[in-house]
């Protein structure tokens, strides 16, 4: 039996690859943890930002007790928040449905984890294995069906928002329950609608393919800005982010579908709420911001000067600690005007700040220039008339196009908490109305638009 | 200076009706009443502080003015001493302007040595002044400050107050009961009327002159009668308060709860003054037919045993136990017992002595149900007491209970179990109750802690009469309700018609079960319905249907 | 009566919303940056490194004024616990000592964990007895019977806490007078 | 054989949630079981070399139609679960149309053994859009079938919309 076992297993029908394309295959799975680490810089990036734009400082308290209190503005506060919610008291109603209570939470935030499993991180890996080529896709799963396997995995995400909500055994509970449901049901809609031109001009529902059209051709956002628009409209409704957040309108049904839960399990959902943030920007950088693409520099072009592509991400990454070295400074002559009880505290805190990143800008600026000296990207091997480069070029450009993916995220991250800390929160009906009487028709009149020029231009069949 | 006034006539139901023009409308009123009590059975309220429906007429205050025609046109009258005529004109301030000028100036008047301490003063909430004033006196006073506030009454009163003023008569003890206010009396003898005529003790009088007048009682007396907290109830102002409601409580807090005196056969009228559970005071309830406006300073008083020596939970064998304890105690003792004798009591309402017998139906001829009091009975004094103590002594007797507690004594031996409720025998008559002490079990329902319950094998806590809906015969043969008030001092007390319905197997949960029940076997109550009572309570046919 | 305002209608850009959702993302932005740039132009104290300065007119926990001779002025109306929308006043009367005064409370009973801090008891108060000058806006304590302020803690505060000028704060009306009214009256004067 | 692994897997899985669902205590409980066989049915179409058919399987079934099932049990919430029996005996006499089916489809696969190419690619969204829209096909396409039922829904759709707006203006006149 056993030996049958082992039999059955020695013969699985696994691709032949090479021991560099099996290590970079599996490593490609470590992008599913990329939300998750999204989620540290987002709830930072959202809690400043709310401050900032409120004229407030926002949280400043919590420190590591080195140095009189590291609190690198606030991020430490994150982990202290983090801290916090695994160790206090996982309460469950008496009159909780057990089960589904403790499953549900999880169920947004595997989904989360699932998703980007779908997005290409950079273009195919190409490269000259001395008697064949390999290449390795950019995605994790490089099927057809491509962003509706996204889709699919996200509508069942709203089991976990209804089941948490009806497993709560609340009223208050169970109306947020319905109204996020209800919501995320009618914005799918207008959101699958909004991408069907963009499938029909790339001609494929592989992102892959998409983001290599938009690199070929043009941004999606310049051929399709009414699509551009209804997608983000509808991305954000379906985060349930302001001003779509009717799901836990405080004012009305208290906190919604997560006011029973507690803890870790409310902490899911707010990690889940911000995961579907950073996906969600993902996709939108992917389909209308070209996804990995720097503009006008293809990826053979990347390839051919991926040095100089290097000491530009590594000199922007020392120009940035000198900015944040120059802001340190700055900060340490306000709050020593301000009269505070613990200003040698500070002073020491932000006299750390001030040396550490005074030294490493310098470093990372002078290992940009090593860098663009130093690197020389060998020649390409021409095989059937495109270039092949050897295995380190292709992975180093690869890390640019993660880190421009990356960048264009974070772009979209930013606009979703300038939204929700600028637009007041809709009526439900209102609500219901933009998703059904203008999301939708705006995005099949866009459908319709887009199919007739398209047959005009290119003259498809 | 007569001592004589007419008493006003009030409207009955059988009035002549005759048709008057008040501000130019005809209206159909009763004839042979006076305007005041005419002009409030159309829903026009007039402003008055002397004139009391229960007392004889005195006319001084000036407020009730109206304007009437006479034999020069139209003339302005005071509608508590002008007697309604057919077809006479009448023009209240809400036509006529010189009527509500007239009245402003009067209030004026009356204002003018009144003191504006409303916040301390403890008749506001309820004060006919406080009340009259936005009516007939809203505007600036003409009086100036300085000069209006001077006391002018009784010298060896006077004293100058924090702010330099000189003021006077305050807090004076005239009575044990009684404290007088001068500053704040505004001299309507009110109270010298209802001592004098109602009371028949004239203790009070307006000594001095003009604005030197004031109330006071005679030299070297006390205000002190058995109706005398009466004064502080019509009194206009806050000029006598009792001592016993003084600064306990503001009246505007108070709720209210219709009910009827527990401490006498006649059965006044009163209201449960309540808040946040605790009874405050009882305050007299008109009811034209049976005490009018008065009440006893003894009816006054049963509030106090309301929340002292309670009997809150079980006693089993003299041991404190928990209600549901010595009731299943009581339960099995019941079914157990060969021959069982049930003491009703004319202390408790209808409905439970209606329990009582539906209990001594599940017993069936084990069960022998008895009824009377041996607590002594005085005589009436005419105005609100019969003499009776027990209040509900004609509904025992409606319900078919017979008076026969003395062959109970003489019987006793036939017994081994007596159910008590909320008869004190052994606080009536000791020696006699010893005889009952050779039951060998003897059950107690009470809502006090009483020489019963201590002579009892087991006791029971109930609600006492305030906090109980239930009806009551009062020596009349008037049948009256009186509603419960949330003022138990324990949520796990129940009625006692509750109490007994468990006790007989039946859950009651609404009082109108046990009324059903007295109903369906008492042929006077029979098809009387709560709605029926009213507030005033329901004459019953004096056919003297009980037995 | 009431007075309609005719609310001018939208253009088409307004009813789109879009062109308005992106001036007030500028809006918002405009916020951002400036505060990025110039944090130390934000309108704020760091509590509580840095000391507040309430103002003296603002609401902050109760206290009871006094008498010349420290009873509390307070007559046991009930004004403030009738105005007040919370309940949170508790109070009993007794008889004053002072026959010129009618009533005094034997206990007056704040509960800060019901007070909603509106002022209406202040407003209702006829003699001025109850203020809520104090500045003390934070109300900590460790039991929820300690936020149960009775009469001695609302008593007890210092004259020095409070502006020289408000004659109120110092000593009671009648001053003088009542000193004199006093001795008319036989009465020990126990100064504090 | 990897796909045998697979296979047995999705396979046992909507059984089991097949079995739950007939068994279910609560109604809700069942249709979350009817999601999760839906779920492993995409599976198996995926397996099939149909992974279109398998994402649509989960985005129109589980995604959408199940949760407005899920939705309306939540909204009506008639069922209590101690009155709901665990089985209903009157079940039992369905029982032979399940049986009958199954023997029908073991019989078909006996005499007729299936042609399962998993290296033909059937269900890609390429090959079923030709299917679908492809107008110059001239084999079995469907792109009539397809505009029919598009037309049938469109009007469905239409129906109930005015039916909904009917309702709206007459509530609007009552007020």
């Amino acid at each position: 039996m056993i030996d049958q076992i082992i039999q059955m297993t020695l013969n699985l029908d696994m691709p032949q690859m090479s021991v560099l394309e099996w290590i970079i295959t599996l490593g490609k799975f470590a992008f599913v943890f990329i939300p998750l680490a999204f989620i540290v810089v987002m709830i930072f990036m959202e809690r400043k930002g709310a401050s900032l734009i409120q004229d407030r400082l926002g949280p400043n308290r919590s420190a590591l007790p080195v140095f009189g209190g590291l609190r690198f503005f606030g991020f430490v506060h994150n982990f202290t928040d983090g801290i916090k919610l695994f160790t206090k008291e996982t309460f469950i109603p008496t009159y909780a449905h057990k089960v589904w209570y403790v499953v549900a939470p999880g169920i947004g935030f595997l989904v989360a984890f699932l998703t980007p499993a779908v997005i290409p991180w950079f273009a195919p890996l190409t490269w000259w294995t001395g008697d064949h080529i390999s290449q390795v896709s950019g995605m994790i799963i490089d099927s057809d069906t491509g962003i509706l396997l996204m889709f699919a995995l996200s509508s069942l995400s709203i089991y976990g928002t209804a089941m948490s909500a009806w497993a709560s055994n609340s009223k208050y509970a169970l109306l947020g329950g319905m109204r996020a449901t209800a919501m995320m049901i009618s914005y799918e809609v207008s959101m699958g609608l909004s991408l069907m031109g963009i499938f029909l001009l790339a001609g494929s529902f592989n992102l892959q393919h998409i983001v290599a059209w938009q690199e070929a051709h043009v941004w999606g956002i310049f051929v399709q800005p009414v699509a551009f628009f209804v997608f983000l409209t509808s991305m954000i409704a379906e985060t349930g982010r302001a001003p779509f957040d009717v799901a836990e309108s405080e004012s009305e049904i208290v906190a919604g579908y997560h006011l029973e839960y507690s803890a870790m399990r409310f902490g899911l959902f707010y990690m889940g709420e911000y995961a579907h943030i950073v996906i969600a920007s993902i996709i939108i950088a992917t389909l209308f911001l070209g996804g990995y693409a720097i503009p006008f520099v293809s990826t053979d072009l990347l390839r051919a000067h991926v040095d100089i592509a290097l000491a530009l991400c590594l000199g922007g990454l020392g120009t940035m600690i000198g900015g944040f070295h120059l802001m340190v400074r700055r900060w340490k002559k306000v709050y020593a005007t301000m009269g505070a009880k613990d200003a040698g505290t500070r002073n020491r805190e932000y006299s750390f700040l001030q040396f550490t990143s005074g030294v490493a800008s310098p470093v990372v600026l002078a290992l940009a220039v090593a860098v663009f000296f130093l690197l020389n990207p060998m020649a390409a091997t021409t095989v059937d008339g495109t270039p092949i480069f050897p295995a380190w070029v292709s992975i180093a450009a690869a890390a640019v196009q993660v880190v421009v993916l990356i960048a264009k995220a974070f772009l979209f991250c930013w606009i979703w908490i300038w939204v929700r800390w600028t637009l007041p929160r809709f009526r439900y009906d209102q609500v219901m109305s933009l998703g059904w009487k203008i999301l939708l028709n705006l995005a099949l009149v866009n459908l319709v638009v887009t199919a007739i020029i398209a047959k005009l231009v290119t003259g498809v069949r | 200076m007569s001592n004589y006034y007419h008493m006003p006539k009030l409207p009955s139901a059988d009035s002549l009706r005759v048709t008057i023009n008040v501000d130019g409308k005809d209206v159909v009123v009763p004839g042979d009443t006076n305007l005041i009590e005419a002009l409030r059975s159309v829903g026009i309220e007039t402003p008055h502080f002397c004139y009391h429906p229960h007392l004889p007429l005195s006319g001084n205050c000036r407020q009730c003015l109206i304007e009437t025609e006479g034999p020069r046109g139209m003339g302005l009258a005071i509608a508590c001493y002008t007697p309604v005529r057919a077809g006479m004109k009448v023009a209240t301030p809400a036509s006529s302007p010189k009527v509500a000028k007239a009245r402003k100036t009067v209030m004026e008047f009356q204002l003018v040595n009144h003191p504006l301490d409303c916040p301390i003063c403890d008749k506001a909430g309820e004060c006919l002044l406080q009340e009259n004033y936005m009516q007939a006196g809203q505007g600036e006073s003409h009086v100036r400050e300085d000069i209006g506030k001077q006391y002018h009454g009784a010298p060896e009163h006077r004293f100058e107050d924090t702010k330099g003023q000189d003021r006077g008569g305050k807090d004076i003890d005239i009575g044990p009961r009684i404290i007088l206010d001068e500053e704040r009396c505004i001299l309507c003898d009110r109270c010298v009327r209802f001592m004098r005529h109602v009371a028949g003790d004239e203790q009070l009088y307006i000594a001095a002159r003009g604005d030197h007048a004031f109330i006071t009682t005679f030299p070297g007396k006390k205000l002190d009668h058995a109706y005398d907290l009466n004064t502080t109830d019509i009194c206009p102002v806050g000029a006598l308060t009792s001592k016993s409601f003084r600064f306990k409580h503001r009246v505007w807090n108070l709720q209210h709860t219709p009910s009827i005196d527990p401490t006498d056969a006649l059965g006044a009228n009163i209201w449960i003054d309540h808040d946040g559970g605790t009874v405050y005071r009882l305050m007299p309830r008109c009811n034209s037919d049976v005490n009018r406006s008065w009440i006893a300073n003894s009816t006054r008083a049963a509030f106090e045993a309301l929340s002292t020596n309670r009997l809150l939970d079980g006693r089993l064998q003299g041991k404190t136990v928990t209600r549901s304890e010595a009731l299943r105690h009581m339960m099995e003792k019941l079914q157990s017992a060969k021959k069982v004798a049930l003491v009703s009591s004319g202390h408790l309402t209808l409905e439970d002595n209606a329990a009582m017998l539906s209990l001594a139906g599940v017993l069936g001829p084990r069960a022998e149900v008895f009824g009377g009091s041996w607590l002594p009975v005085a005589k009436p004094d005419g105005i609100a007491l019969s003499g009776d103590p027990v209040p509900n002594r004609r509904g025992v007797s409606l319900l078919g209970i017979a008076d026969n507690l003395d062959q109970l004594v003489s019987r006793a031996a036939e017994f081994d179990v007596v159910l008590l409720a909320e008869t004190d025998l052994w606080f009536a008559d000791s020696k006699q109750a010893k005889a009952l002490e050779a039951i060998p079990n003897r059950l107690v329902l009470s809502a006090w802690d009483t020489a019963s319950v201590k002579a009892a094998t087991c006791a029971v806590g109930i609600n006492a009469w305030a906090e109980v809906r239930g009806c009551m015969v009062n020596i009349a043969g008037r049948l009256q309700m009186m509603q419960a008030a949330p003022v138990s001092p324990v949520d796990a007390l129940e009625p006692a018609w509750q109490t007994l319905s468990h006790l007989a197997g039946s859950d009651w949960n609404e009082v109108i079960e046990a009324w059903k029940f007295a109903t369906g076997i008492c042929s006077p109550l029979a098809s009387i319905k709560y709605s029926a009572i009213g507030s005033s309570g329901l004459q019953l046919p004096p056919s003297g249907a009980h037995t | 009566m009431a007075k309609v305002i005719q609310r001018r209608s939208l253009t088409l850009l307004e009813r789109s919303y879009l062109w308005e959702i992106i001036k007030g993302m500028g809006t918002t932005f405009k916020h951002l940056f400036r505060n990025f740039k110039n944090p130390e132009k934000m309108q704020l104290m760091s509590y509580p490194e840095v000391e507040v300065q309430t103002p003296q007119n603002y609401r902050g926990s109760h206290r009871l004024m006094k008498r010349p001779d420290g009873e509390p002025r307070c007559v046991a109306c009930y004004m403030c616990s009738t105005a007040c929308p919370a309940r949170c006043i508790t109070i009993e009367a007794e008889p004053s000592s002072d026959p010129r005064i009618e009533k005094k409370p034997r206990k007056f009973e704040i509960d800060w964990l019901v007070c909603v801090f509106c002022g209406l008891c202040e407003e209702a108060c006829p003699v001025d007895a109850i203020r809520m000058d104090t500045r003390k806006v934070a109300i900590s304590h460790y039991t929820r019977k300690e936020f149960i302020a009775d009469m001695p803690r609302l008593l007890n505060w210092d004259p020095k806490d409070f502006p020289a000028n408000d004659a109120q704060s110092q000593k009671a009306p009648g001053g003088k007078q009542n000193q004199q009214a006093k001795q008319i009256w036989g009465l020990e004067v126990k100064h504090s | 054989m990897i796909s045998i692994i697979y296979f047995s897997l999705f396979a046992s899985i909507a059984m089991g949630c097949g079995l739950y669902l007939l068994i279910a205590k609560h109604p809700l409980y069942g249709a979350l079981a009817l999601i999760g066989n839906m779920i492993s049915l995409a599976g198996i179409y995926s397996l099939l070399s149909a992974p279109f058919l398998g994402v649509v399987q989960i985005l129109t079934y589980a995604g959408a139609i199940m949760m407005l099932v899920v939705f309306v049990i939540m909204v009506l919430n008639t069922a209590h679960d101690h009155e709901v029996p665990r089985f209903d005996w009157r079940g039992v006499y369905l029982v032979p149309v399940p049986a009958a089916l199954a023997l029908l489809l073991l019989a078909l696969v006996y005499f007729n053994s299936p042609v399962a190419d998993a290296t033909a690619l059937r269900g890609t969204a390429q090959n079923i859009s030709q299917f679908m829209f492809d107008t110059s096909r001239t084999d079995n396409g469907y792109w009539i079938l397809f505009e029919f039922i598009g037309l049938l829904l469109l009007g469905a759709m239409v129906s109930a919309v005015l039916i909904a707006k009917k309702r709206l203006s007459t509530h609007k006149e009552d007020v």
